[in-house]
């Protein structure tokens, strides 16, 4: 498939804030702007002081953490919905709707990212699978009849040599 | 569009950030007079020229940062995060 | 184009193009001496002379358009209306009603007119154009004398200016008409008489009078005038075809009929648009056509009628104009009036017109020293002058006159504001943009075609609601519509409910409009220049001087580019560059500097009657003349002084243009351009004294500047002049951001516009 | 075809297919590859258009994009550039703005008159009387020039993209092409955009070597990976190399605008050949070199029999052997280089006839072919703040210096031989690609998500170009006598002169007075002359005079492609389908769709007060807070008091701008320890939560809070009426007697077995109620669960209108609403809500002030005496028997509760008492009197109900 779009079932999701010299922020890890697949759970600094926990595991990884300091987290499973579009013509799709730079050096695979994409903030990760193009883009869930009607539109113009 | 250094996540297509304008400082507001905090209010040095505001990376890190402008040219310079000493940001392509 | 008597007889001739008949107020309910020149050229398109006469003497319309019922039977009738467009394009004719006639000829002195000979006037006049066969000018000159003792008494409206001597006089060119006496009503058989005269007797043109008098010398050589005929010729036959009929005509070019007369003759006077009709009676007559062809055939003719209906009305006021202006303007003369009978004269004479400013010598003092030559400086200077009789003013522009907001704005007038002061300032504005193009003498092109304000929620809606209740409180003509009364107004706006900003209902301000805002700057340019104010355009302005604190103190000059001025009285009225002029006497404002984006069209066939704005969606539209849509926006968000433009603003209007109007999709963006609004946190202005002595601003504009520039520029001036605010402005005052007394605007101003 | 020259090698066209086409309703055949002008010019249609003013005749003058006498209307598209559109088979042409048609056009009359209708007459005239500008105006706005809309065509697909190329080349000449192709081979990503549909430029139009170069040209950049659009075009360089680019060639989209971000532009715009100023220089049959030149070697069109050419270069040179080959004779060659000049032309009403030259001779044609020089089109150098310089010696503008980004070659900055010119290209490309590469780097280093750069920084290339040459041109540019300057505005330099001498005479002022250069072609083809006349006029050198600055888009660009797709975020709870599905009628507030009603508001209000109702709340705005400093910052942002706020406890509060203006309102609940839920309203969700992160970054650094929103993470529904307690008991193990869960108390615990639900009971309705926050996931099927268990209980949903018409019973008000935007907290009358008596708040200081002066409008319910009146919802409050507005009603209803007109209003504060007697305008003209009430609720002010 050239670039499809596929709204993903409801998956657990934690978002953690912590303070840089927390013992949860040390166990978390990763670099402002990365992800990286932990076992079941993908794990994404999305920003300077927050982590997102992506995954069947996301909320027991998440309780397992030591809150201790200025740290805390929150479930965002029923907040956040998540839309994965991948395919040879994936960052084409976006690159309609989004002013991200999707060029290999600029958001190589593991990239993670906040942008609007037509019109609604999300949060971008790059999570190829099995070498094709993958986006993760995890947005607000009352957006989602609006979300998924653009990005299909969207990727409609590569539907035909998939 | 203008991109602006983000001093954390880089330059920015300025439309991913929200403006908030002329940084200035609170007056204290239990000892200030009304002519005070009416300056602080409304008053405004407005130039034409290098002026230091304030945006907010609402996309991105959300981060509430201060940055120089140059209201003509709209070149900009020295991105600093609210209690972290000028310079100290990567972020400047110009 | 269509003149037909009105078959209900009520006296009522309609200036039959079919089209905004209900803007034409000369109707049963309008002043017999408004209506009066209106009726002439209702019935002077349908090309007779005889009926323009009847019209004009008689005043009575009925009778000048039976005349013309009958003057269009018979063969000779072709004639007779090729002759009346040469007539209007180049001469009239001279009708002998045995009125005893004197006139005065007149020369140019530096005192302006004087009268210098006088005789009867059977002759040729002059001073008008002509085709080179005399005594055109009369039939006028008549009109008004008889018009002038009908209708002359009225103040203010008089044709016929009875100063002179107690004698009625008219001023036609540069000669004065005087009349000894009046005839008496106008007589069914003089009449006659006359247009038999006119229908039998043709004029003999082939050698046209050559007096040696000062007449033929202004008029003159004959030379001059052959070659202007054979200029005018050129066309031996034409063939129209109009409404699927033929016709075609040949004409002996010989009498001076120019090609303009033959083709509106053929196609007017000739009816051979019969399937184009007047039906109803007035007020609500309306041009019915058999399909296109008949409508635009009445529509496609109507600027020759314009132009011809300007000559003629022109020539009818132009004498009062005149007189008042010498009389109450003392040493204010503009170098030439403009006019059609001006436009006519230079360009039969192929003179260009003096220039529009003078290019002053810069002085090292003056009375007044007005920073920005927008249309609030210019506007300002203007009414010191006029007004206050203060004309020691230089108005400096570091570009040239107009090159900021002035010329950079979209040019839409209206008073619907939200709270009182608001609506009492803007409506004075507005009633002084009304009359701008008499008053200046220049056309501003006000076109007064209606402004909506489109509300997509409930509480847009809501307050359109207020406005209009605080409107009609102050007595302007402003109510909220419903989407279909929208869709009867403006049928190109998609009123329906499924799409994603639905039109609930919409604030319609009738007075509302646009004006060509170049015009403006111009107008008020040349009028203060008459007065003797000085204009200095590419004049920087790098430093006021002062004596005493800074923030406080007193003002002694400007620094300038071209050098020093010491003035006591320093105005800000740079706008978008308030704060960088301010900040010059350390004086802070309560403005920060915006990009107010504006884009046009390529011009397309006109479709938008109205003015259309959108709160919600951030736009404005409207149309111009000349076809292209005019569209502008809020603000841009961040602060700048860079005019640069951007891409977003394009988009994001596009976007929500087709939202409005979804079938234009394929008109073209032809030029964006921005300008800088000095916008302030209540949305309303910053006029008045500051702390320091001398210095006065107005700015504060926002985007908001062009609609006010007049009421500002008067208003500033008084307060000037007068050392205190005057009250209409009093709520604008610097001193209420620090005395906490903002002017509630804001509430509605999210699209100033 | 009757004009059409045999097939050559340098056509562009497919003789195999014909394409059939309507021409003002007549039948005609073109070729696969014609323009529409080069079509009809086979077809011997010479006279394509009428000018604007005079409506005279007119035909191609330069045959290309620019030229302003082939502007035609086809099928609904309006302004059509024929010389640049292909054909398509079917197309139906026609001429626009003419009447009744392009041979007879009736308002040629006007140039019969055109004496009087000098530039700007009309600032001169119709002034008089007032009364009648209307009329003057619309048969002005008749004569508007221009093609046709068709209000009813659908909005087509139109399309967008974004793009991070490194290099841009705008222009796909020798030079833009050998840019790119250096540029590519450097290792830039390059996009290289050609206005025409293919690339090559000059060259296509020139020798057969030529035409075989620009094909190698154009294999090389494929090769080389460049990114070729071509029938695409530049519109725009914005603030930091923010190129816009209209593309009309991408399969299945009319047009589609890619924004791109380039790192270096390139502007190889070529030059435009200028027209020259001469009595009768706008005749059907004068056109300029590159006319005839491409008409006859890419299209096959003979464009005339007999030719005179006035050439003062090479391109006219080449024109003259081009016309020999296409077999037209040349009855006389002008070399303008030699000192011969042409006059002037006359010609009948269809063609130019003869032509007269300064020697006096009148030699007669139907082709006069001018080649007087070029235009260097700086449009997009002008947009990165380059302002050209004059150059007398070569007769043309150059650029002066545009940013380091921004890279100019080819034609635009000198002349050459085709190897010069490719040679600059070259090396432009080259640099443009170094540059890139530096800014490149210094964006992936900044960027956190970006690859880790590798070494260190390159160098940034200097500009060591060789320069091109400027070879030396004559200037010309008017002949001694007046002509056209702008033909798409019909300005000569007659009316210049005559701008000029009436103090017109700056550039931008003669623009804006004359129109000139305003018009379709935006100064193309029209900007130096009218510059170059002005000089004259004024006796200035054209240096002195200067030049205007060309404003965005470099050419014309659609407002579909400018919306693309309409995409305008809507927002849905997950219970909205199954409102709509049950008969609810949608209301946009915002962003989000919300069930209005379901048919009989009046009845669901009835139904709450009688039974239990419940509404979907989601849209509130939820915000997650957590840490130690919580109340601190509920303490700074609310007018209230929060430090004392125990867990279970739910308090409401006002928030405040620094102006005291009131900002937004809502309820705030103790969760845990450290853990609180703020709301706000719908509209304030976004906007009070990047308040709150600024006082939590910028002002109070040191305080430890974490917010999260939760808006759609809980699904919102409140539940009230008689009934509440016992339908929500039926579904929850929260206990909820009154005792263990009062009025203003929050509880968490699971509902329709679902864990991790909130309740709290608050009553914006008035009645008891329950407002629950569930997670989203299942929040359908809690409220189906609550229809179907609650059914004996009368339960029935209610909309925002029901609730609207509670809330105004129980005389909440709405900021926005019954505030506005200059109302200060005072104004709501909830006094005992400001308390002045904590250190600081947001705003604090104005409500002190506002407090202490008393001056404010203040927030009263009352209700018009005659009950069965509804006072409009803005409607004025006036000082008895006056007009002076003491106040306005904010809110309106007919209570079906109370069976009677309830309102909010804000009046002056000497109207605020209870029992004072208000006068209010209705709408329609009639006063009613109303009476003050003494509390803000119309029903139950003591709240039994809701503490029941």
């Amino acid at each position: 498939m050239a670039s499809s779009v596929s709204h993903l079932d409801p998956m657990p999701k934690v978002s953690i804030r912590a303070a840089d010299d927390t013992v949860a922020a040390q166990a978390l890890g990763l670099a402002f702007g990365s992800a990286e697949q932990r076992d079941d759970t993908l794990v994404v600094r999305i920003r300077p002081d927050e982590w997102i926990l992506l995954g069947t595991g996301a909320l027991a990884l998440a309780a397992e953490l030591d809150l201790s300091g200025y740290a805390s987290t929150v479930d965002i499973t029923h907040a956040r919905h998540v839309i994965r579009v991948t395919g040879t013509h994936a960052a084409d799709t976006l690159a309609k709707l989004c002013s991200a730079d999707f060029d290999e050096a600029m958001t190589p695979n593991g990239a993670a990212w906040g942008n609007s994409i037509a019109g609604v903030t999300c949060d971008i990760v790059r999570d190829d699978h099995g070498g094709e193009r993958s986006y993760l883009l995890l947005f607000d869930g009352s957006f989602v009849a609006y979300f998924l009607g653009v990005l299909e539109d969207a990727a409609g113009e590569f539907s035909s040599d998939s | 569009m203008l991109l602006v250094p983000c001093p954390n996540c880089g330059p920015r297509n300025a439309a991913d950030l929200s403006y908030n304008g002329e940084s200035h400082a609170r007056p204290d507001p239990t000892t200030c007079t009304p002519e005070d905090w009416r300056t602080y209010l409304y008053l405004r040095d407005n130039p034409s020229g290098w002026l230091r505001e304030s945006w907010y990376c609402s996309s991105g890190c959300r981060k509430h940062f201060t940055i120089e402008r140059h209201t003509l040219t709209g070149e900009l310079r020295t991105p600093i995060l609210p209690g972290s000493k000028p310079g100290a940001t990567k972020g400047e392509t110009k | 184009m269509l003149c037909r008597a009105n078959p209900a007889g009520d006296g009522a001739a309609q200036f039959g193009d079919g089209i905004r008949n209900d803007r034409l107020r000369f109707a049963e309910t309008a002043e017999p001496d408004q209506r009066h020149p209106c009726i002439a050229v209702g019935c002077l398109h349908v090309g007779d002379v005889g009926q323009l006469e009847a019209s004009n003497t008689c005043g009575y319309q009925r009778n000048a358009l039976t005349g013309c019922d009958k003057t269009h039977d018979g063969g000779v009738l072709g004639r007779l209306d090729r002759r009346v467009v040469t007539h209007i394009a180049t001469a009239h004719e001279c009708p002998d009603l045995g009125v005893q006639r004197r006139r005065t000829l007149a020369r140019e002195s530096d005192e302006g007119v004087v009268p210098e000979t006088t005789e009867t006037h059977r002759s040729l006049c002059g001073d008008c154009v002509t085709d080179g066969h005399g005594n055109q000018q009369s039939i006028m000159a008549e009109h008004i004398g008889l018009h002038g003792r009908t209708h002359g008494d009225r103040a203010g409206d008089a044709n016929v200016d009875r100063s002179v001597g107690q004698r009625p006089s008219l001023l036609v060119g540069r000669h004065r008409v005087e009349f000894d006496t009046y005839i008496g009503p106008c007589r069914p058989e003089a009449m006659q008489e006359r247009r038999d005269e006119l229908i039998g007797g043709r004029v003999d043109e082939t050698e046209p009078e050559s007096t040696p008098s000062a007449d033929t010398k202004l008029l003159g050589s004959p030379q001059h005038a052959l070659r202007r005929h054979e200029e005018l010729t050129g066309m031996g036959e034409k063939r129209l075809t109009v409404g699927g009929q033929s016709h075609s005509t040949s004409c002996p070019l010989e009498q001076g009929e120019t090609e303009v007369g033959l083709e509106l003759a053929d196609l007017l006077a000739q009816r051979r648009l019969s399937d184009v009709e007047l039906r109803g009676s007035s007020p609500e007559m309306e041009l019915v056509g058999n399909g296109d062809k008949g409508t635009e055939a009445a529509q496609r003719c109507q600027l020759i009628h314009s132009i011809i209906l300007s000559v003629v009305v022109d020539l009818l006021l132009h004498h009062y104009r005149s007189m008042r202006q010498t009389a109450e303007m003392g040493k204010h003369k503009p170098p030439a009036r403009y006019s059609a009978f001006g436009l006519l004269w230079r360009g039969l004479r192929k003179q260009s017109w003096p220039r529009i400013w003078r290019e002053p010598e810069f002085k090292s003092s003056y009375d007044v020293v007005i920073i920005g030559g927008g249309v609030h400086g210019l506007a300002t200077a203007y009414y010191l002058a006029a007004n206050h009789g203060i004309t020691d003013i230089a108005v400096v522009d570091r570009a040239y006159l107009g090159s900021g907001g002035s010329g950079r704005n979209t040019a839409i007038v209206r008073s619907n504001y939200l709270t009182p002061e608001g609506v009492a300032f803007y409506d004075r504005s507005l009633e002084l943009y009304n009359s701008m193009s008499n008053d200046l003498n220049l056309n501003v092109m006000f076109s007064e075609r209606g402004h909506l304000t489109l509300a997509h929620t409930d509480s847009a809606l809501r307050t359109m609601h207020w406005r209009a209740e605080v409107n009609k409180l102050q007595g302007i003509d402003s109510s909220v519509i419903d989407p279909t009364e929208i869709k009867k107004l403006t049928p190109s706006l998609d009123v329906s409910t499924h799409t994603r900003y639905p039109i609930m209902g919409a604030l319609y301000h009738p007075p509302g409009g646009t004006i060509r805002h170049d015009a403006v700057v111009w107008g008020y340019a040349r009028g203060a220049d008459a007065y003797g104010v000085d204009l200095f355009q590419q004049t920087e302005v790098l430093d006021i001087l002062t004596e005493g604190d800074h923030g406080s103190g007193k003002v002694t000059g400007v620094r300038t580019s071209r050098g020093d001025i010491s003035t006591p009285v320093v105005v800000n009225c740079t706008a978008g560059w308030a704060s960088t002029i301010s900040s010059m006497v350390d004086v802070r404002l309560p403005i920060t500097t915006h990009p107010l984006q504006a884009a046009v069209t390529e011009p397309v066939k006109t479709f938008l009657p109205t003015v259309v704005v959108s709160g919600s969606l951030h736009v404005y539209v409207s149309q111009t003349d000349r076809g292209e849509l005019v569209f502008g926006a809020s603000v841009d968000p961040v602060a700048t002084y860079n005019m640069g433009g951007t891409l977003e603003f394009t988009e994001e209007l596009a976007g929500h243009v087709l939202e409005l109007m979804p079938g234009i999709s394929k008109m073209r963006l032809l030029r964006q351009w921005a300008g800088l609004c000095d916008m302030t946190p209540d949305y309303s202005p910053v006029m008045g004294p500051t702390p320091v002595d001398g210095f006065y601003v107005d700015v504060g504009w926002g985007t908001y500047g062009f609609k006010a520039g007049p009421v500002s520029g008067e208003q500033m001036a008084a307060c000037v002049a007068n050392g205190a605010t005057p009250d209409l402005i009093k709520p604008f005052e610097l001193s209420r951001f620090t005395e906490g007394n903002l002017v509630g605007e804001k509430g509605a101003a999210a699209v100033g516009h | 075809m009757s004009h059409r020259l045999p097939a050559s090698e340098g056509e562009v066209l497919d003789r195999t297919k014909t394409l059939p086409f309507t021409w003002n309703g007549k039948k005609l055949e073109g070729f696969e590859g014609d323009t529409i002008t080069s079509a009809l010019m086979a077809n011997g249609h010479h006279i394509i258009s009428r000018s604007m003013k005079y409506h005279r005749r007119r035909g191609a003058l330069t045959a290309d994009y620019w030229d302003p006498n082939t502007t035609v209307q086809v099928g609904d598209e309006p302004n059509v550039r024929a010389s640049h559109r292909k054909l398509e088979a079917g197309m139906q042409v026609s001429a626009q703005n003419v009447w009744p048609s392009l041979t007879f056009d009736i308002k040629a009359a006007n140039r019969l008159v055109g004496r009087f209708l000098t530039a700007g007459f009309y600032y001169k005239t119709f002034m008089k009387p007032a009364a009648l500008w209307p009329t003057y105006e619309h048969v002005l706005a008749r004569f508007a020039p221009g093609g046709e809309v068709d209000l009813d065509t659908p909005h087509g697909r139109y399309d967008k993209r974004f793009a991070h190329p490194d290099v841009v080349v705008a222009g796909g000449g020798p030079a833009g092409l050998s840019a790119a192709i250096a540029a590519a081979e450097a290792g830039a990503s390059v996009m290289l955009v050609e206005h025409e549909h293919r690339v090559g430029g000059h060259l296509l139009w020139g020798t057969e070597q030529d035409r075989a170069r620009a094909a190698e040209l154009a294999a090389a950049a494929r090769t080389a990976g460049v990114e070729i659009l071509t029938n695409a075009t530049v519109t725009g360089r914005y603030e930091d190399n923010w190129v816009a680019i209209s593309e009309r060639s991408h399969p299945g989209v009319i047009e589609r605008l890619i924004k791109a971000r380039a790192k270096t532009l390139i502007v190889a715009a070529g030059t435009i050949e200028r027209p020259y100023v001469f009595e009768g220089n706008d005749l059907p049959g004068v056109m300029t070199s590159g006319a005839v030149r491409r008409l006859i070697t890419m299209y096959g069109v003979k464009p005339g029999t007999q030719a005179v050419v006035f050439s003062a270069n090479e391109s006219g040179d080449a024109a003259i052997d081009d016309l020999r080959r296409a077999g037209v004779s040349i009855a006389r060659v002008v070399d303008a280089l030699t000192g011969e000049r042409i006059v002037s032309a006359t010609g009948s009403k269809s063609r130019v006839k003869e032509v007269l030259l300064d020697d006096g001779a009148k030699i007669t044609c139907d082709l006069l072919v001018t080649a007087v020089g070029w235009t260097t089109p700086t449009s997009l150098l002008n947009m990165a703040g380059d302002r050209p310089v004059y150059d007398a010696n070569a007769a043309r503008f150059f650029p002066a210096g545009a940013p380091d980004n921004v890279l100019a070659t080819g034609g635009m900055i000198g002349d050459g031989a085709l190897d010069d010119l490719l040679e600059h290209g070259r090396s432009t490309g080259e640099l443009a690609a170094g540059r890139a590469a530096v800014v490149r780097h210094r964006l992936q280093a900044a960027t956190a998500r970006a690859e880790a750069v590798n070494g260190p920084e390159p160098a940034y290339p200097p500009d060591e170009r060789v320069p091109l040459d400027r070879w030396p041109h004559p200037e010309l540019f008017r002949a001694v006598t007046h002509g056209i300057v702008d033909y798409s505005e019909d300005v000569s330099s007659k009316d210049l002169y005559s701008a000029a001498a009436e103090g017109f005479d700056s550039v931008e002022l003669i623009k804006r007075f004359t129109t000139a250069t305003m018009g379709p072609s935006q100064g193309k083809l029209e900007t130096v002359n009218t510059v170059a006349v002005l000089a004259q006029a004024k006796g200035d050198s054209i240096a002195d005079v200067g030049t205007t600055v060309w404003r965005p888009p470099y050419a014309p660009i659609s407002l579909g492609a400018l919306a693309g797709r309409i995409n305008e975020p809507t927002r849905r709870s997950v219970i909205q389908p199954w409102h709509e599905a049950n008969g609810a009628t949608p209301i946009l507030a915002g962003q989000w769709v919300r069930p209005d009603h379901y048919g009989d508001p009046a009845a669901e209000v009835r139904n709450c007060r009688e039974n239990v109702g419940i509404i979907d709340v989601t849209p509130l705005g939820k915000l997650d807070l957590q840490g130690p400093d919580v109340p601190k910052l509920l303490s700074l942002l609310y007018t209230n008091k929060w430090m004392q706020l125990p867990i279970g406890g739910v308090r409401y509060g006002i928030m405040c701008a620094e102006d005291g203006v009131v900002l937004d309102d809502g309820v705030t609940a103790r969760l845990g320890e450290e853990h609180y839920l703020m709301t706000t309203t719908s509209s304030g969700a976004a906007r009070i939560w990047s308040w709150i992160e600024m006082w939590l970054q910028t002002e109070r650094p040191e305080w430890r809070v974490h917010v999260t929103p939760l808006t759609t993470g809980l699904t919102s529904i409140n539940i009230a009426g008689p009934n509440a307690r016992a339908l929500l008991g039926r579904l929850t193990d929260i206990d909820l007697d009154n005792d263990a869960f009062p009025y203003m108390q929050v509880r968490q615990g699971t509902i329709a077995g679902v864990d991790g639900c909130i309740a709290w009971r608050i009553g914006f309705t008035g009645e008891l109620s329950y407002e629950i926050h569930v997670p989203s996931g299942h929040g359908l099927a809690i409220w189906e669960r609550l229809l179907a268990d609650g059914d004996d209980l009368g339960v029935k949903p209610f909309g925002l209108e029901a609730q609207r018409i509670m809330r105004l019973e129980k005389g909440h008000f709405i900021v926005g609403q019954d505030t506005d935007g200059l109302s200060k907290a005072p104004v709501t009358g909830l006094d005992s809500l400001l308390r002045l008596d904590k250190d600081d708040w947001a705003g604090m200081p104005e409500v002190r002030w506002s407090l202490e002066s008393r001056d404010h409008p203040v927030l009263v319910a009352c209700q018009p005496d005659d009950g069965t009146v509804v006072p409009e919802e803005a409607a004025q409050i006036l000082r008895s028997g006056t007009n002076e507005i003491v106040g306005r009603i904010t809110s309106s209803r007919m209570s079906p509760t109370l069976e009677r007109s309830i309102c909010l209003a804000q009046v002056d504060r000497a109207f605020a008492d209870a029992g004072t007697s208000l006068e209010i305008l209705l709408v329609d003209g009639r006063r009613i009197t109303a009476t003050v009430n003494e509390h803000h609720a119309h029903f139950d002010p003591e709240g039994e109900r809701l503490r029941g």
